[in-house]
């Protein structure tokens, strides 16, 4: 579509950014040149930067070091305002909605269609209409918000970027609740944005995405520029060994391992969705000792609400979880942890940390009992454990006393890990353990998680990652609208069927 | 003026927060008598909150009271709703507290709070032996009898050269702040010998302050002749303290009123002063209830 | 549950989908009226127990009565609703009622002495108003101030205010009443009375400045972007500020019409007693906070609305006034009120959780609608 | 930028690691000093300057008695502190001394009478505290589970509370005080006077009774899982649950502890008037959570500490008690009071802000060195 040896003009120019976050260094000297009229893809790891380097082009963050240049002169971007008037628009990773709003308030928050009477309620709704149906969406303009599925939520939040006049439009991981069919009609509209002369910021994980509508394809890596090139030169592999800098292999360092007799079985697990449906639909698993599953699908498909099935916060659930041969469904979060089970969960910050507490607080979090002689605390031997543990699993802390938040989120990771061995558990899940930490980390993790496996503990994790899915599991589940369309062995596995497999539509078919 | 001829007659009658001894006794007495006089009755308390007050004299009218007595809550934020009660045709008695306007009311039967205090400085000087230092405590500053009273006692105790205020503070006629009032007044100063108290009830919490700090040696005297005091008094503990005649006046609003709704006149002056009593050890024996046998 | 599943399914095969659309577009309606319903509930319950009780209750007169003593709490809970929508609080009405009151009669009684000029300026009642509104939209503002520039939480920034303003309400005229706000024809400054105590063809002025608030709140709160984004800071902070709202200006906002509605609640007492006390409208902050939640207004913002707050003070003002009427000794009135408030919010709870539920259902069939529409594809 | 932080790299590396590692040993130290450093230092402050307005304020038998008066709200806010410390917030700490106070007092004058038996059971003093405690722990109870199970905003469950308790101490004697509770010998219920008016070898027993239940909740809020796991739920509801914490339990436990304290604050009060009467500590939940916050400790939970509470107490006490030593008009001292917390809080905003970004950055430092402690990271 886009001849890049024309070397096409730039619109937009960052220049040796940096950024430091408390903990991070999350930009180390970027150079980043948006071309006008193009797709820019931007691609990276988890922690790579790219949201980082797009809050930055928003104004959303300021550069510790560096210069933003459009249209040739240097500007300061000093809020998502500042940009907003020189139609710079993103659109963010995380659903950053009103639940409680209409569709068309979403849509139109901070920039109101006006008259003389006040907002025009009906002209909103109205483009608010039409916009949703450019993407392909036919929703009622006044639902709240809240009440719409994840993907509609998503379709939502790329309307409110549309509804104004755009010349830069950044879109962080876009897709990453969208199924197949909506990705398109995503793309039909991206291309007539290109089409009109908008320069476009695309961010994925989804390779094969970049292939199709990228012009040019940048890659960060820990927070540095490693390459850039047009994408009609490449192919997905180069971006992958450019991504994690050397060979997905050696990335995850599989070692094969004896799978034991079965821990944790689960029996048609249903969750009744509060958008009605259901957010599991008769879900069965087992999962050995020593054995490493991973459940692979989109945001929205379920994995969450099926561990937190597990681990006993959903208790509406109905469906039996057997662990270690007894039935623990209807047993507490607490109860469940004494037997063995415990949860990773999908965000640290809202579900994992205490970001009050120290480190050494952080872990013994979960074993309190244990340290407790008639609810005094055993202070001296919980630094200790604490302090064998971190050692353990490789937090990198001086002193476990510091405050978790001066962690990075690789370290911050390994914590909330810790925690979880403190309570010596047979069965780990792991909700997204890979999201947000350093290719360094995600190896080191990953050791640690064969090691436990290994020690005859089971592992079921989650990941919307096909890399880290294919490279991690012995076994893999993919989930798609609350139910496992598809269960792979290692040997077996491609991402092709991954794909496939994890697609809502196909799911809505076979039904 | 009353819903319907067969359904007794409606006494109102309002006062102040009944968690003063005080008031709770001035609107037993006063239904009491009501109930005896054969009407109905609504006992309310404003708590000091003209607003409310206002609000129940509404209330009052939209169940065509045949008389309100009121013991009020701003001798002129009251005036307002007298005036709405009397455009209802709902005569307005009031006791203990008078209002800055005449005219409105059909009667002010108050206890004479000057007399009364002037009764108790007096004691008060005559027992401090005319000199020494003394403090005060004054009540809520939005009450007029708190200005009264205070100058009631000043007329008697500022002639005396012996005799020096070397402290005045609020309490806001309230128990606990007279206690930690009192107490830090000691530390400031020492050499205090007496406590004249605008009430009763902070002259219960001074007297209880003084005997944390073991000084039994400074004299307390109160004003309302409450039977905490009374018995405290009897006990030795405050020396003195002045009679309010609630019960004479309680009992005297209803009556008039009685006579008002039966012959449209009262027959008596708006405004009565009534006069007030010194209760020391001699007599608090005869006093019961705010009632002094033999008066 | 599959089951459940399929019938869905079918039914939607069967179509009907536009019907369900039309199902949809209202959803958000009945929310908003659930949200209030149990208000309603309380409030109609409170109505014919006590017209059972006391034939004085349910009678025109009285209604006009009570809902004059409504109106006092009203307006004071309506510029409290848009602080606690966007999140805040704000514990400073009733003594900036108070601030406002004295300010006014200070100014009616002695007008405005500027000591060093040696002058006296008088205004007229219609100023006096403005000022003592002004009176509240400067205390407002500088509980903004705090809250945004100092970063201190509303709770305590809206605490020292109500500490503060209650003494400068004091110091005023020394703790001491202006009494007599009749005005005098010398100085043009008469029928300050009418705010109170006057009426328009026979409506009570009161009851009309009632409805006027009202009309004017929910104005604001529905058709203005200020109102909308009141919802959408209160609702997400964050996400509001990504959006290019100026937080900071929105909170700055509440809290002055916050400070105005209490200082119009602090003239309206003060013309009705024609008397100004440093008092007035101690702790009503309490009472108005329990009217907005009572109206089904979420204490954690962006959720809530005006109507609703409405009917809350309607729900206190009726019961208080009911429970005097039929001749409740005033501390069973306490324990009744405490106890009527906490159940019905819990009411309230119970009932959101059901309802949401049922709201959610209705757009899953939607979905399904929708995605059965079109072809899946598949690749 | 890469230049800036090669030399940060040279820095740690040439030299200092170790000595930057201690001072980030110390920082998480310092940090829970500064929260209540601001607090110390407005202490401070005003022991100087009313020691230098009137002589009689630095003086030890002054100091006592303002020791006491702090103790009596010192007492109530360590209960709150608990609760805001779970990120909730009891407002009917007040009401529930009241009611404590009358229950004690009523017992200790007229025995428990059981009507229908025929009987009166008199208790001695320390039983009747425990009964008084009882009540408060109960009305605590009642709260937790109005929170926990109906799922009310603590604010509305605790308002509630609020106007039901006060409501239950002025029906428990119709209003009226219970007079002189020296107790009887014929009852053996003499010595309550003790709790607020004895004392220990020269120390008044209710300072003795402070540094109890300083040294107590201390210990609880450090030493024991409990403590340990309301921080927990204040700083991160979601985690703690999903760590296996009883929520739930923990917000019954810390409502309980409040209502216990604030039953303390209430017998002690009743003893050192040897009265009770239901007004009793009207209001005083205000002046308590603005101890806790002035005393660092965050309204959103998660942090704070009892010891910075108490400061706070003694900050707010001192002040009181110096205002009136020098005889300032009492609307001086509203004023005054509520500026100095809010300019405290706003003092404590600011350092916070400083303090983080501080240790933020030193963090970074770390970081770095650790990462070039192991190369293992590196590609
Ligand atoms: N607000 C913040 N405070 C502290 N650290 C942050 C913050 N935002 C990002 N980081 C850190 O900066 C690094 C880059 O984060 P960023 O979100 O830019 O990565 P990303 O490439 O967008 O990852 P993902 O693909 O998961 O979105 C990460 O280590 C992250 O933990
Ligand atoms: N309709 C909805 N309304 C609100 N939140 C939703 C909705 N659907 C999903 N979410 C939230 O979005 C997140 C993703 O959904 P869910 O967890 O069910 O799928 P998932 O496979 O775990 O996705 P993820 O990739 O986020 O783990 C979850 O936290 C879920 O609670
Ligand atoms: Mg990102
Ligand atoms: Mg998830």
């Amino acid at each position: 579509m886009s001849e890049p040896h024309s070397t096409p003009d730039w619109l937009l120019r960052a220049e040796g950014i940096s950024k430091i976050f408390g903990g991070t260094v999350a930009l180390n000297g970027v150079d980043f040149d948006v071309y006008r009229g193009k797709v820019n893809a931007l691609v990276g790891e988890n922690g790579a930067g790219k949201s980082t380097l797009m809050g930055i082009i928003a104004g959303i963050h300021q550069p510790t070091a560096g210069r933003i240049i459009l249209d040739g002169n240097e500007v300061k971007l000093d809020s998502p305002r500042d940009a907003g008037e020189h139609g710079i628009r993103l659109i963010h990773q995380e659903l950053l909605l009103f639940p409680d709003l209409s569709v068309a308030e979403n849509i139109f928050a901070g920039s109101e269609l006006h008259s003389a009477m006040g907002v025009r309620m009906r002209e909103q709704e109205r483009q608010a209409t039409q916009l949703m149906e450019r993407l392909g969406q036919r929703v009622d303009p006044r639902a709240l918000v809240g009440t719409l599925a994840v993907g509609a939520q998503q379709m939502v939040a790329i309307c409110k970027a549309l509804s104004q006049q755009v010349r830069v439009l950044i879109m962080d991981e876009p897709t990453s609740a969208l199924s197949t069919r909506e990705v398109e009609s995503l793309f039909a509209v991206v291309r007539g944005l290109v089409a009109d002369g908008v320069s476009v910021v695309y961010i994925s994980h989804r390779l094969e995405e970049i292939v199709e509508i990228g012009d040019f394809v940048t890659v960060l890596r820990d927070g540095r520029l490693v390459a850039h090139a047009a994408v009609t030169e490449i192919d997905s592999h180069w971006i992958v060994e450019r991504m994690i800098g050397r060979d997905p292999k050696e990335l995850f360092p599989y070692e094969p391992r004896p799978v034991g007799a079965p821990l944790l079985e689960a029996h048609d697990l249903t969750l009744p969705r509060a958008g009605g449906g259901l957010w599991l639909d008769h879900v069965s698993l087992t999962l050995g000792a020593g054995e490493i599953v991973g459940v692979y699908g989109l945001m929205g498909a379920g994995r969450t609400e099926l561990l937190h099935t597990l681990i006993g916060e959903r208790r509406e659930t109905v469906g039996r979880v057997v662990l270690g041969g007894v039935r623990v469904d209807g047993e507490s979060i607490g109860a469940r942890i004494a037997r063995g089970l415990f949860l990773v969960p999908e965000d640290r910050q809202r579900e994992g940390l205490v970001s009050v507490l120290s480190v050494k607080q952080n872990v013994s979090l979960a074993s309190l009992d244990d340290l407790g002689s008639f609810g005094s605390l055993a202070l001296r031997r919980e630094s200790a454990e604490v302090g064998t543990l971190v050692r353990d699993v490789g937090v990198k802390v001086p002193d476990v006393n510091f405050p978790v938040t001066s962690l990075s989120g690789g370290n911050q990771q390994k914590v909330v890990v810790a925690r979880a061995l403190m309570t010596d558990p047979k069965v780990l899940l792991m909700d997204d353990p890979m999201r947000g930490i350093d290719i360094g980390a995600k190896t080191e993790l990953y050791r640690i998680m064969q090691r436990l496996a290994k020690e005859g503990i089971g592992i079921l994790f989650t990941s919307s990652d096909l890399i880290e899915v294919l490279g991690m599991a012995d076994r893999i589940l993919v989930m798609a609208r609350g139910r496992i369309t598809r269960e792979l062995s290692r040997g077996e596995a491609t991402s092709q069927a991954l794909v496939a497999a994890s697609n809502p539509h196909a799911v809505q078919v076979a039904a | 003026v009353s819903a319907s001829p067969t359904a007794k007659k409606l006494m109102v009658i309002i006062t102040p927060a009944h968690t003063n001894p005080f008031f709770a006794s001035e609107a037993v007495i006063a239904n009491n008598e009501a109930k005896r006089l054969g009407y109905s009755t609504l006992v309310l308390s404003h708590n000091d909150d003209p607003n409310l007050q206002s609000q129940q004299f509404d209330l009052a009218i939209s169940r065509h009271a045949a008389a309100i007595i009121l013991d009020n809550a701003g001798a002129d934020a009251t005036i307002a709703a007298v005036k709405k009660a009397n455009k209802a045709g709902v005569p307005v008695f009031l006791i203990d507290r008078e209002i800055n306007r005449n005219g409105l009311a059909k009667a002010q039967l108050v206890s004479n709070n000057f007399q009364g205090a002037v009764l108790g400085a007096t004691y008060f000087a005559k027992l401090m032996g005319a000199k020494g230092d003394y403090a005060e405590l004054l009540g809520k500053a939005s009450d007029t009898n708190a200005g009264v009273r205070s100058k009631g006692y000043h007329s008697v105790l500022n002639g005396l050269k012996g005799m020096k205020m070397v402290a005045q503070q609020t309490a806001n006629w309230d128990q606990t702040q007279a206690f930690n009032v009192t107490q830090t007044m000691l530390q400031a100063h020492p050499t205090i010998k007496g406590i004249i108290s605008g009430n009763d009830t902070m002259a219960l919490g001074a007297e209880a302050a003084l005997k944390a700090a073991k000084r039994t040696d400074v004299i307390v005297t109160g004003l309302d002749g409450s039977p905490d005091v009374v018995s405290s008094i009897l006990a030795g503990g405050i020396k003195a303290t002045v009679l309010q005649p609630i019960a004479v006046f309680s009992k005297l609003a209803v009556d008039e009123a009685n006579t008002y709704i039966k012959t449209g006149k009262t027959g008596k002056a708006e405004k009565q002063l009534l006069p007030c009593y010194l209760i020391t050890k001699a007599n608090a024996k005869k006093v019961h209830n705010f009632v002094l046998a033999g008066t | 549950m599959t089951a459940q599943l399929d019938a869905l399914r079918r039914r939607v095969r069967s179509s009907a989908a536009e019907e369900l659309l039309g199902q949809m577009k209202t959803l958000h309606g009945w929310r908003s009226l659930l949200l209030r319903l149990r208000a309603f509930v309380a409030l109609i319950g409170i109505v014919i127990f006590f017209s059972g009780v006391s034939p004085a209750f349910f009678t025109g007169s009285n209604l006009l009565v009570m809902t004059e003593h409504v109106a006092i709490v009203a307006i004071m809970a309506i510029g409290e609703t848009f602080v606690i929508l966007s999140a805040g609080i704000d514990l400073s009405v009733g003594s900036v009622a108070g601030l406002a009151g004295m300010i006014a009669g200070g100014l009616l009684n002695n007008g405005l002495i500027l000591h060093p000029l040696g002058i006296v300026v008088w205004f007229n009642v219609p100023l006096v108003i403005l000022i003592g509104l002004g009176v509240g939209a400067g205390a407002g503002a500088i509980n903004g101030v705090v809250i945004t520039k100092l970063g201190v939480a509303p709770f305590i920034a809206t605490l020292g205010m109500l500490s503060v303003a209650r003494g400068f309400a004091d110091l005023r005229n020394n703790g001491a009443t202006f009494p007599n706000l009749a005005g005098d024809a010398k100085q043009h400054n008469g029928g300050f009375g009418f705010l109170g105590t006057g009426s328009l063809l026979r409506v009570p002025f009161t009851i009309v400045l009632l409805a006027l608030f009202i009309v004017v709140a929910v104005y604001i709160a529905k058709r203005t972007a200020f109102g909308r984004r009141v919802y959408a800071v209160g609702g997400n902070e964050r996400a509001a500020e990504l959006a290019g709202i100026r937080v900071n200006r929105i909170k700055m906002g509440v809290y002055v019409i916050s400070g105005i509605c209490a200082a119009m609640t602090g003239l309206l007492i003060t013309s009705q007693l024609s008397a100004a006390f440093p008092d007035t409208a101690t702790s009503y902050e309490l009472t108005a906070i329990a009217a907005v939640v009572l109206g089904g207004t979420s204490l954690f913002g962006g959720r809530g609305t005006i109507g609703g707050t409405v009917i809350g003070a309607f729900v206190i003002g009726f019961l208080s006034d009911g429970l005097v009427l039929v001749g409740v000794s005033e501390f069973w009135q306490m324990i009744v009120k405490g106890s009527v408030i906490v159940a019905a919010v819990a009411l309230d709870e119970a009932q959101r959780r059901r309802q949401s539920r049922a709201s959610a259902s209705a757009s899953s069939l939607i979905e399904e609608v929708m995605s059965s529409d079109r072809p899946a594809t598949q690749e």
